[in-house]
Protein backbone atom coordinates (compact mmCIF):
# COMPACT_ATOMS: atom_id res chain seq x y z
CA UNK A 1 0.00 0.00 0.00
CA UNK A 2 1.47 3.92 -1.13
CA UNK A 3 1.02 6.40 1.15
CA UNK A 4 1.11 9.80 0.10
CA UNK A 5 1.78 13.19 1.92
CA UNK A 6 1.25 16.79 0.59
CA UNK A 7 2.06 20.21 1.41
CA UNK A 8 3.51 20.39 4.76
CA UNK A 9 3.11 16.74 5.93
CA UNK A 10 5.38 15.78 2.89
CA UNK A 11 7.60 18.13 4.74
CA UNK A 12 7.29 17.04 8.24
CA UNK A 13 7.12 13.31 6.71
CA UNK A 14 10.28 13.68 5.16
CA UNK A 15 9.12 12.15 1.97
CA UNK A 16 6.06 12.02 -0.91
CA UNK A 17 5.42 9.08 -0.43
CA UNK A 18 6.14 5.85 1.77
CA UNK A 19 5.02 2.24 1.41
CA UNK A 20 3.52 0.05 4.12
CA UNK A 21 3.42 -4.05 3.79
CA UNK A 22 0.43 -5.26 2.11
CA UNK A 23 0.28 -7.82 5.21
CA UNK A 24 0.55 -5.67 8.25
CA UNK A 25 -2.50 -5.55 10.81
CA UNK A 26 -3.70 -2.30 10.26
CA UNK A 27 -7.60 -0.96 9.33
CA UNK A 28 -8.42 2.03 9.09
CA UNK A 29 -7.15 5.29 8.33
CA UNK A 30 -6.67 6.51 11.54
CA UNK A 31 -4.23 3.44 12.61
CA UNK A 32 -2.24 4.16 9.38
CA UNK A 33 -1.70 7.72 10.22
CA UNK A 34 -0.09 6.73 13.78
CA UNK A 35 1.75 3.64 11.79
CA UNK A 36 3.49 6.36 9.23
CA UNK A 37 3.99 8.82 12.03
CA UNK A 38 6.16 6.08 13.79
CA UNK A 39 6.68 7.85 17.15
CA UNK A 40 7.01 11.10 15.54
CA UNK A 41 4.70 13.29 17.41
CA UNK A 42 4.60 16.43 15.48
CA UNK A 43 3.88 14.47 12.55
CA UNK A 44 1.39 12.40 14.28
CA UNK A 45 -0.13 15.76 15.65
CA UNK A 46 -0.45 16.94 11.91
CA UNK A 47 -1.62 13.79 10.09
CA UNK A 48 -4.21 13.57 12.81
CA UNK A 49 -5.45 17.10 13.05
CA UNK A 50 -8.65 18.14 12.31
CA UNK A 51 -8.00 19.64 9.03
CA UNK A 52 -5.82 16.94 8.06
CA UNK A 53 -8.09 15.29 4.80
CA UNK A 54 -7.64 11.77 3.43
CA UNK A 55 -8.29 9.59 0.20
CA UNK A 56 -8.22 6.02 -0.78
CA UNK A 57 -7.26 5.30 -3.58
CA UNK A 58 -8.39 8.93 -4.66
CA UNK A 59 -11.28 9.58 -3.25
CA UNK A 60 -12.09 11.47 0.16
CA UNK A 61 -12.16 8.94 2.72
CA UNK A 62 -12.90 9.27 6.80
CA UNK A 63 -10.44 8.85 9.37
CA UNK A 64 -12.36 5.97 10.40
CA UNK A 65 -12.73 4.55 6.78
CA UNK A 66 -11.00 0.61 6.41
CA UNK A 67 -8.01 0.26 4.48
CA UNK A 68 -10.10 -2.72 2.51
CA UNK A 69 -8.65 -2.62 -0.87
CA UNK A 70 -6.58 0.47 -0.23
CA UNK A 71 -3.51 -0.01 -2.52
CA UNK A 72 -2.59 4.61 -2.17
CA UNK A 73 -3.72 6.52 0.72
CA UNK A 74 -3.20 10.36 0.86
CA UNK A 75 -2.79 12.63 3.68
CA UNK A 76 -3.42 16.29 2.61
CA UNK A 77 -3.61 19.56 4.68
CA UNK A 78 -6.21 22.66 3.88
CA UNK A 79 -5.70 23.15 0.60
CA UNK A 80 -5.47 26.31 -1.33
CA UNK A 81 -5.56 26.52 -4.70
CA UNK A 82 -6.86 28.80 -7.59
CA UNK B 1 -27.02 19.32 -17.79
CA UNK B 2 -24.72 18.16 -21.20
CA UNK B 3 -21.77 21.17 -20.65
CA UNK B 4 -19.30 20.90 -22.64
CA UNK B 5 -16.27 20.77 -20.30
CA UNK B 6 -12.44 20.77 -20.15
CA UNK B 7 -9.90 20.07 -17.59
CA UNK B 8 -6.24 20.73 -17.76
CA UNK B 9 -3.44 20.38 -15.18
CA UNK B 10 -0.02 20.69 -15.87
CA UNK B 11 3.37 22.54 -14.89
CA UNK B 12 3.92 24.44 -17.90
CA UNK B 13 3.32 27.94 -18.27
CA UNK B 14 -0.56 28.36 -19.35
CA UNK B 15 -0.80 29.98 -22.70
CA UNK B 16 -3.27 32.54 -21.88
CA UNK B 17 -3.69 34.03 -24.97
CA UNK B 18 -4.46 30.79 -27.10
CA UNK B 19 -6.97 29.56 -24.04
CA UNK B 20 -8.63 32.80 -24.25
CA UNK B 21 -8.80 32.75 -27.83
CA UNK B 22 -9.81 29.65 -28.83
CA UNK B 23 -12.38 29.35 -26.02
CA UNK B 24 -13.84 32.62 -26.95
CA UNK B 25 -14.10 30.77 -30.32
CA UNK B 26 -15.55 27.92 -29.75
CA UNK B 27 -18.43 30.14 -27.87
CA UNK B 28 -18.53 32.69 -30.55
CA UNK B 29 -22.99 32.08 -30.31
CA UNK B 30 -23.27 32.16 -26.85
CA UNK B 31 -24.59 35.50 -25.42
CA UNK B 32 -21.73 35.49 -22.71
CA UNK B 33 -18.33 34.52 -22.37
CA UNK B 34 -16.52 35.21 -18.83
CA UNK B 35 -12.90 34.78 -18.46
CA UNK B 36 -11.34 34.46 -15.13
CA UNK B 37 -7.41 34.46 -15.13
CA UNK B 38 -6.08 34.18 -11.74
CA UNK B 39 -2.29 35.74 -11.27
CA UNK B 40 1.06 35.56 -9.05
CA UNK B 41 0.60 38.93 -7.36
CA UNK B 42 4.43 40.78 -6.57
CA UNK B 43 3.66 41.16 -3.01
CA UNK B 44 7.44 40.81 -2.02
CA UNK B 45 9.00 42.34 -5.79
CA UNK B 46 11.83 40.51 -7.52
CA UNK B 47 12.21 37.91 -4.70
CA UNK B 48 8.59 35.60 -4.54
CA UNK B 49 8.43 32.28 -5.91
CA UNK B 50 5.28 30.38 -5.35
CA UNK B 51 5.32 26.52 -5.67
CA UNK B 52 2.62 24.60 -6.25
CA UNK B 53 1.82 20.88 -5.96
CA UNK B 54 -1.98 18.81 -6.25
CA UNK B 55 -2.63 15.50 -5.52
CA UNK B 56 -3.53 15.17 -9.84
CA UNK B 57 -6.11 12.46 -9.59
CA UNK B 58 -7.96 13.44 -7.02
CA UNK B 59 -7.99 17.07 -7.97
CA UNK B 60 -9.29 16.53 -11.50
CA UNK B 61 -12.18 14.32 -9.80
CA UNK B 62 -12.88 17.70 -7.20
CA UNK B 63 -13.05 20.18 -10.79
CA UNK B 64 -15.31 17.60 -13.03
CA UNK B 65 -17.70 17.85 -9.69
CA UNK B 66 -17.37 21.43 -9.44
CA UNK B 67 -18.24 21.58 -12.94
CA UNK B 68 -21.34 19.06 -12.42
CA UNK B 69 -22.54 21.00 -9.43
CA UNK B 70 -22.15 24.43 -11.40
CA UNK B 71 -24.03 23.04 -14.34
CA UNK B 72 -26.92 21.99 -12.24
CA UNK B 73 -27.46 25.32 -10.82
CA UNK B 74 -27.22 27.50 -13.75
CA UNK B 75 -27.41 27.27 -17.79
CA UNK B 76 -24.25 26.72 -19.20
CA UNK B 77 -23.15 26.45 -22.13
CA UNK B 78 -19.43 25.45 -22.05
CA UNK B 79 -16.89 25.50 -19.13
CA UNK B 80 -12.30 25.37 -19.37
CA UNK B 81 -10.11 25.15 -16.68
CA UNK B 82 -6.68 25.34 -16.74
CA UNK B 83 -5.07 25.26 -13.23
CA UNK B 84 -0.95 25.36 -12.68
CA UNK B 85 1.48 23.60 -10.50
CA UNK B 86 5.26 23.82 -10.28
CA UNK B 87 7.33 26.72 -9.43
CA UNK B 88 5.92 30.11 -10.77
CA UNK B 89 7.26 34.13 -10.28
CA UNK B 90 4.98 36.95 -9.62
CA UNK B 91 2.81 37.72 -13.18
CA UNK B 92 2.82 34.15 -13.61
CA UNK B 93 -0.88 32.68 -14.33
CA UNK B 94 -2.35 29.98 -11.68
CA UNK B 95 -5.71 29.61 -13.40
CA UNK B 96 -7.70 29.95 -16.28
CA UNK B 97 -11.41 29.38 -15.85
CA UNK B 98 -14.24 30.07 -18.99
CA UNK B 99 -17.48 29.86 -18.37
CA UNK B 100 -19.83 30.55 -21.20
CA UNK B 101 -23.75 30.78 -21.17
CA UNK B 102 -26.57 32.23 -22.90
CA UNK B 103 -27.30 34.75 -20.73
CA UNK B 104 -24.67 36.97 -18.35
CA UNK B 105 -25.36 35.95 -14.97
CA UNK B 106 -25.04 32.42 -15.54
CA UNK B 107 -21.56 32.11 -16.69
CA UNK B 108 -21.06 34.95 -13.99
CA UNK B 109 -22.05 33.26 -10.95
CA UNK B 110 -21.03 29.63 -12.27
CA UNK B 111 -17.39 31.65 -12.74
CA UNK B 112 -17.53 33.15 -9.36
CA UNK B 113 -18.69 29.18 -7.94
CA UNK B 114 -15.83 27.32 -9.60
CA UNK B 115 -13.33 29.75 -8.21
CA UNK B 116 -14.33 29.88 -4.71
CA UNK B 117 -14.62 26.13 -4.92
CA UNK B 118 -11.00 25.47 -6.74
CA UNK B 119 -9.89 28.15 -3.93
CA UNK B 120 -10.54 25.81 -1.09
CA UNK B 121 -12.09 22.54 -1.79
CA UNK B 122 -9.49 20.52 -4.42
CA UNK B 123 -6.04 19.08 -3.52
CA UNK B 124 -3.66 21.82 -4.49
CA UNK B 125 -0.92 23.54 -2.04
CA UNK B 126 1.17 26.58 -2.55
CA UNK B 127 4.58 27.27 -0.63
CA UNK B 128 5.28 30.72 -0.83
CA UNK B 129 9.27 31.51 -0.64
CA UNK B 130 10.92 35.00 -0.10
CA UNK B 131 13.38 37.01 1.26
CA UNK B 132 10.92 36.96 4.77
CA UNK B 133 11.50 32.95 4.74
CA UNK B 134 8.84 30.61 3.11
CA UNK B 135 5.13 28.95 4.25
CA UNK B 136 2.50 27.27 2.74
CA UNK B 137 -0.13 29.80 1.69
CA UNK B 138 -3.39 28.48 4.14
CA UNK B 139 -7.13 29.27 3.22
CA UNK B 140 -8.14 32.36 4.94
CA UNK B 141 -11.43 32.28 6.87
CA UNK B 142 -13.18 34.55 3.74
CA UNK B 143 -12.16 31.85 1.23
CA UNK B 144 -14.14 29.29 3.69
CA UNK B 145 -17.00 31.53 4.08
CA UNK B 146 -17.16 32.56 0.33
CA UNK B 147 -17.58 28.91 -0.13
CA UNK B 148 -20.41 28.46 2.63
CA UNK B 149 -22.50 31.21 0.54
CA UNK B 150 -23.29 28.70 -2.14
CA UNK B 151 -24.90 25.99 0.13
CA UNK C 1 -10.85 55.21 -4.90
CA UNK C 2 -8.14 55.74 -7.99
CA UNK C 3 -8.85 52.99 -10.40
CA UNK C 4 -7.62 52.79 -13.73
CA UNK C 5 -10.29 53.15 -16.03
CA UNK C 6 -10.42 53.27 -19.80
CA UNK C 7 -14.15 53.62 -21.91
CA UNK C 8 -15.05 53.69 -25.51
CA UNK C 9 -17.56 53.17 -27.29
CA UNK C 10 -17.65 52.70 -31.07
CA UNK C 11 -19.29 51.42 -34.09
CA UNK C 12 -16.17 49.29 -35.20
CA UNK C 13 -16.08 45.14 -34.80
CA UNK C 14 -14.66 45.14 -31.03
CA UNK C 15 -10.62 43.71 -31.09
CA UNK C 16 -10.98 40.96 -28.38
CA UNK C 17 -7.95 39.69 -28.66
CA UNK C 18 -6.40 42.44 -28.73
CA UNK C 19 -8.28 44.21 -25.77
CA UNK C 20 -7.84 40.98 -23.44
CA UNK C 21 -4.59 40.44 -24.38
CA UNK C 22 -3.67 44.26 -23.04
CA UNK C 23 -5.82 44.35 -20.52
CA UNK C 24 -4.50 41.16 -19.06
CA UNK C 25 -0.72 42.29 -19.47
CA UNK C 26 -1.88 45.89 -17.71
CA UNK C 27 -2.45 44.04 -15.00
CA UNK C 28 -0.06 41.51 -15.28
CA UNK C 29 0.51 41.20 -11.32
CA UNK C 30 -3.22 41.55 -10.23
CA UNK C 31 -4.22 38.39 -8.25
CA UNK C 32 -7.73 38.74 -10.62
CA UNK C 33 -8.39 39.46 -14.10
CA UNK C 34 -11.89 38.68 -15.26
CA UNK C 35 -12.94 39.71 -18.62
CA UNK C 36 -16.67 39.79 -19.72
CA UNK C 37 -17.38 39.45 -23.57
CA UNK C 38 -21.30 39.66 -24.90
CA UNK C 39 -21.64 38.52 -28.40
CA UNK C 40 -24.70 38.69 -30.57
CA UNK C 41 -26.62 35.29 -30.31
CA UNK C 42 -27.25 33.11 -33.18
CA UNK C 43 -30.95 33.14 -32.12
CA UNK C 44 -32.30 32.77 -35.97
CA UNK C 45 -29.28 31.60 -37.49
CA UNK C 46 -28.25 32.97 -40.96
CA UNK C 47 -30.74 36.02 -41.01
CA UNK C 48 -30.59 38.29 -37.52
CA UNK C 49 -29.05 41.61 -37.50
CA UNK C 50 -28.92 43.54 -34.25
CA UNK C 51 -28.76 47.37 -34.55
CA UNK C 52 -27.32 49.34 -31.48
CA UNK C 53 -27.88 52.84 -30.80
CA UNK C 54 -26.74 54.83 -28.05
CA UNK C 55 -26.94 58.46 -26.60
CA UNK C 56 -22.71 58.83 -26.27
CA UNK C 57 -22.23 61.28 -24.03
CA UNK C 58 -25.11 60.36 -20.98
CA UNK C 59 -23.50 57.15 -22.44
CA UNK C 60 -19.81 57.54 -21.02
CA UNK C 61 -21.25 59.29 -18.16
CA UNK C 62 -22.96 56.52 -16.89
CA UNK C 63 -20.59 54.36 -17.60
CA UNK C 64 -17.91 56.20 -15.94
CA UNK C 65 -20.90 56.76 -12.67
CA UNK C 66 -21.14 52.30 -12.95
CA UNK C 67 -17.23 52.68 -12.38
CA UNK C 68 -17.07 55.17 -9.44
CA UNK C 69 -19.65 53.00 -8.10
CA UNK C 70 -18.23 49.54 -8.71
CA UNK C 71 -14.71 51.07 -7.68
CA UNK C 72 -16.42 52.65 -3.98
CA UNK C 73 -18.17 49.03 -3.35
CA UNK C 74 -15.27 46.60 -4.17
CA UNK C 75 -11.00 46.85 -3.88
CA UNK C 76 -10.55 47.06 -7.73
CA UNK C 77 -7.09 47.82 -9.43
CA UNK C 78 -8.29 48.82 -13.61
CA UNK C 79 -11.28 48.71 -15.75
CA UNK C 80 -12.06 48.83 -19.13
CA UNK C 81 -15.38 48.91 -20.67
CA UNK C 82 -15.74 49.05 -24.37
CA UNK C 83 -19.32 49.09 -26.18
CA UNK C 84 -19.99 48.30 -29.55
CA UNK C 85 -22.92 50.54 -31.78
CA UNK C 86 -24.29 50.56 -35.14
CA UNK C 87 -25.22 47.31 -37.19
CA UNK C 88 -23.81 43.31 -35.78
CA UNK C 89 -24.28 39.78 -36.39
CA UNK C 90 -24.77 36.90 -34.94
CA UNK C 91 -20.87 36.46 -33.08
CA UNK C 92 -19.89 39.80 -33.51
CA UNK C 93 -18.90 41.11 -29.52
CA UNK C 94 -21.43 43.51 -27.98
CA UNK C 95 -19.30 44.44 -24.83
CA UNK C 96 -16.25 43.54 -23.46
CA UNK C 97 -15.39 44.17 -19.78
CA UNK C 98 -11.99 44.01 -18.03
CA UNK C 99 -12.21 43.73 -14.39
CA UNK C 100 -8.63 43.28 -12.40
CA UNK C 101 -8.05 43.20 -8.34
CA UNK C 102 -6.11 41.54 -5.80
CA UNK C 103 -8.57 38.91 -4.76
CA UNK C 104 -10.72 37.30 -7.05
CA UNK C 105 -14.04 38.07 -5.61
CA UNK C 106 -13.96 41.95 -5.70
CA UNK C 107 -13.31 41.78 -10.00
CA UNK C 108 -15.73 39.09 -10.24
CA UNK C 109 -18.71 41.00 -8.25
CA UNK C 110 -17.57 44.22 -9.87
CA UNK C 111 -17.73 42.50 -13.30
CA UNK C 112 -21.28 41.48 -12.51
CA UNK C 113 -22.44 44.74 -11.19
CA UNK C 114 -21.29 46.48 -14.51
CA UNK C 115 -22.52 44.32 -16.36
CA UNK C 116 -26.38 44.62 -14.71
CA UNK C 117 -25.85 48.40 -14.90
CA UNK C 118 -24.60 48.31 -18.38
CA UNK C 119 -28.28 46.32 -19.25
CA UNK C 120 -30.87 48.54 -17.79
CA UNK C 121 -28.69 51.93 -16.70
CA UNK C 122 -27.26 53.32 -19.77
CA UNK C 123 -28.83 55.15 -22.97
CA UNK C 124 -28.43 51.94 -25.24
CA UNK C 125 -30.91 50.51 -27.38
CA UNK C 126 -31.10 47.56 -29.50
CA UNK C 127 -33.11 46.78 -32.61
CA UNK C 128 -33.15 43.13 -33.87
CA UNK C 129 -34.22 42.29 -37.19
CA UNK C 130 -34.69 38.46 -38.57
CA UNK C 131 -37.46 36.87 -41.07
CA UNK C 132 -39.67 36.66 -38.12
CA UNK C 133 -39.74 40.72 -38.38
CA UNK C 134 -38.02 43.53 -36.14
CA UNK C 135 -38.31 44.81 -32.55
CA UNK C 136 -36.86 46.87 -30.12
CA UNK C 137 -35.35 44.54 -27.74
CA UNK C 138 -36.61 45.78 -24.16
CA UNK C 139 -35.07 44.42 -20.74
CA UNK C 140 -36.42 41.50 -19.30
CA UNK C 141 -37.86 41.76 -16.28
CA UNK C 142 -34.84 39.77 -14.47
CA UNK C 143 -32.37 42.48 -15.39
CA UNK C 144 -34.62 44.93 -13.27
CA UNK C 145 -34.24 42.76 -11.05
CA UNK C 146 -30.71 42.10 -11.09
CA UNK C 147 -30.12 45.37 -10.66
CA UNK C 148 -32.09 45.92 -7.94
CA UNK C 149 -29.87 43.54 -5.83
CA UNK C 150 -27.40 45.61 -5.44
CA UNK C 151 -29.32 48.01 -3.53
CA UNK D 1 -32.95 73.81 -28.70
CA UNK D 2 -32.42 70.66 -29.94
CA UNK D 3 -34.41 67.69 -29.32
CA UNK D 4 -33.36 64.29 -29.78
CA UNK D 5 -35.31 60.76 -29.98
CA UNK D 6 -33.73 57.32 -29.44
CA UNK D 7 -35.13 53.78 -30.83
CA UNK D 8 -38.70 53.44 -30.68
CA UNK D 9 -39.18 57.35 -30.19
CA UNK D 10 -37.14 57.93 -32.86
CA UNK D 11 -39.13 55.39 -34.89
CA UNK D 12 -42.20 57.67 -34.26
CA UNK D 13 -40.47 61.25 -34.37
CA UNK D 14 -39.77 59.53 -37.95
CA UNK D 15 -36.78 62.09 -36.99
CA UNK D 16 -33.53 61.45 -34.89
CA UNK D 17 -33.64 65.20 -34.19
CA UNK D 18 -35.76 67.89 -34.46
CA UNK D 19 -34.95 71.77 -33.79
CA UNK D 20 -37.01 73.94 -31.30
CA UNK D 21 -36.69 77.93 -31.58
CA UNK D 22 -34.92 79.34 -28.61
CA UNK D 23 -37.95 82.02 -28.00
CA UNK D 24 -40.77 79.74 -27.79
CA UNK D 25 -43.13 79.72 -24.29
CA UNK D 26 -41.89 76.50 -23.10
CA UNK D 27 -40.61 75.65 -19.56
CA UNK D 28 -40.71 72.05 -18.77
CA UNK D 29 -39.32 68.80 -20.63
CA UNK D 30 -43.33 67.57 -20.52
CA UNK D 31 -44.40 70.71 -22.29
CA UNK D 32 -41.80 70.15 -24.87
CA UNK D 33 -42.90 66.82 -25.25
CA UNK D 34 -46.15 67.87 -25.82
CA UNK D 35 -45.21 70.66 -28.52
CA UNK D 36 -42.43 68.24 -30.41
CA UNK D 37 -45.34 65.44 -30.28
CA UNK D 38 -47.53 68.23 -32.26
CA UNK D 39 -50.79 66.51 -32.15
CA UNK D 40 -49.38 62.53 -32.84
CA UNK D 41 -51.19 61.26 -30.24
CA UNK D 42 -49.03 57.77 -30.43
CA UNK D 43 -45.62 59.67 -30.23
CA UNK D 44 -46.83 61.91 -27.56
CA UNK D 45 -47.68 58.89 -25.60
CA UNK D 46 -44.71 57.04 -25.90
CA UNK D 47 -42.64 60.61 -25.09
CA UNK D 48 -44.81 60.95 -22.05
CA UNK D 49 -44.33 56.88 -21.08
CA UNK D 50 -43.55 56.53 -17.23
CA UNK D 51 -40.79 54.18 -18.90
CA UNK D 52 -39.46 57.34 -20.98
CA UNK D 53 -36.46 58.99 -19.46
CA UNK D 54 -35.19 62.88 -20.31
CA UNK D 55 -31.96 64.61 -20.26
CA UNK D 56 -30.89 67.90 -20.66
CA UNK D 57 -27.76 68.70 -21.98
CA UNK D 58 -26.69 65.09 -21.50
CA UNK D 59 -27.50 65.00 -17.59
CA UNK D 60 -30.74 63.03 -16.66
CA UNK D 61 -33.75 65.29 -15.89
CA UNK D 62 -37.34 64.65 -14.65
CA UNK D 63 -40.25 65.73 -16.98
CA UNK D 64 -41.05 68.56 -14.46
CA UNK D 65 -37.29 69.74 -15.43
CA UNK D 66 -36.91 73.67 -16.30
CA UNK D 67 -35.56 74.18 -19.87
CA UNK D 68 -33.76 76.40 -18.66
CA UNK D 69 -30.27 76.52 -20.19
CA UNK D 70 -31.38 73.55 -22.34
CA UNK D 71 -29.29 73.49 -25.41
CA UNK D 72 -30.13 69.94 -25.95
CA UNK D 73 -32.87 67.68 -24.55
CA UNK D 74 -33.18 63.57 -25.54
CA UNK D 75 -36.47 61.33 -24.84
CA UNK D 76 -35.14 57.72 -24.16
CA UNK D 77 -36.97 54.73 -24.07
CA UNK D 78 -36.13 51.81 -22.08
CA UNK D 79 -32.62 50.91 -22.37
CA UNK D 80 -31.23 47.60 -23.40
CA UNK D 81 -27.26 47.30 -23.36
CA UNK D 82 -24.28 44.92 -22.83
Amino acid sequence: MRVLFFGNLRELAGTAETSVPADIEITTVQELAEYVANGKSELQAALCAETTKAAINAKFADFSSSLNGADEVAFMPPFSGG
Amino acid sequence: MAVASKIAISDANLNIDELSGAFRRENKFAGAVVIFVGNVRDDHPGDLTLTLECYEPLALDCINMFIREASSRWDLLSITIHHRTGKLVPGDEIVFVGVASAHRRDALFAAQFLMDYLKSDAPFWKKQTSCAGSHWVMPRAVDYQDKKSWN
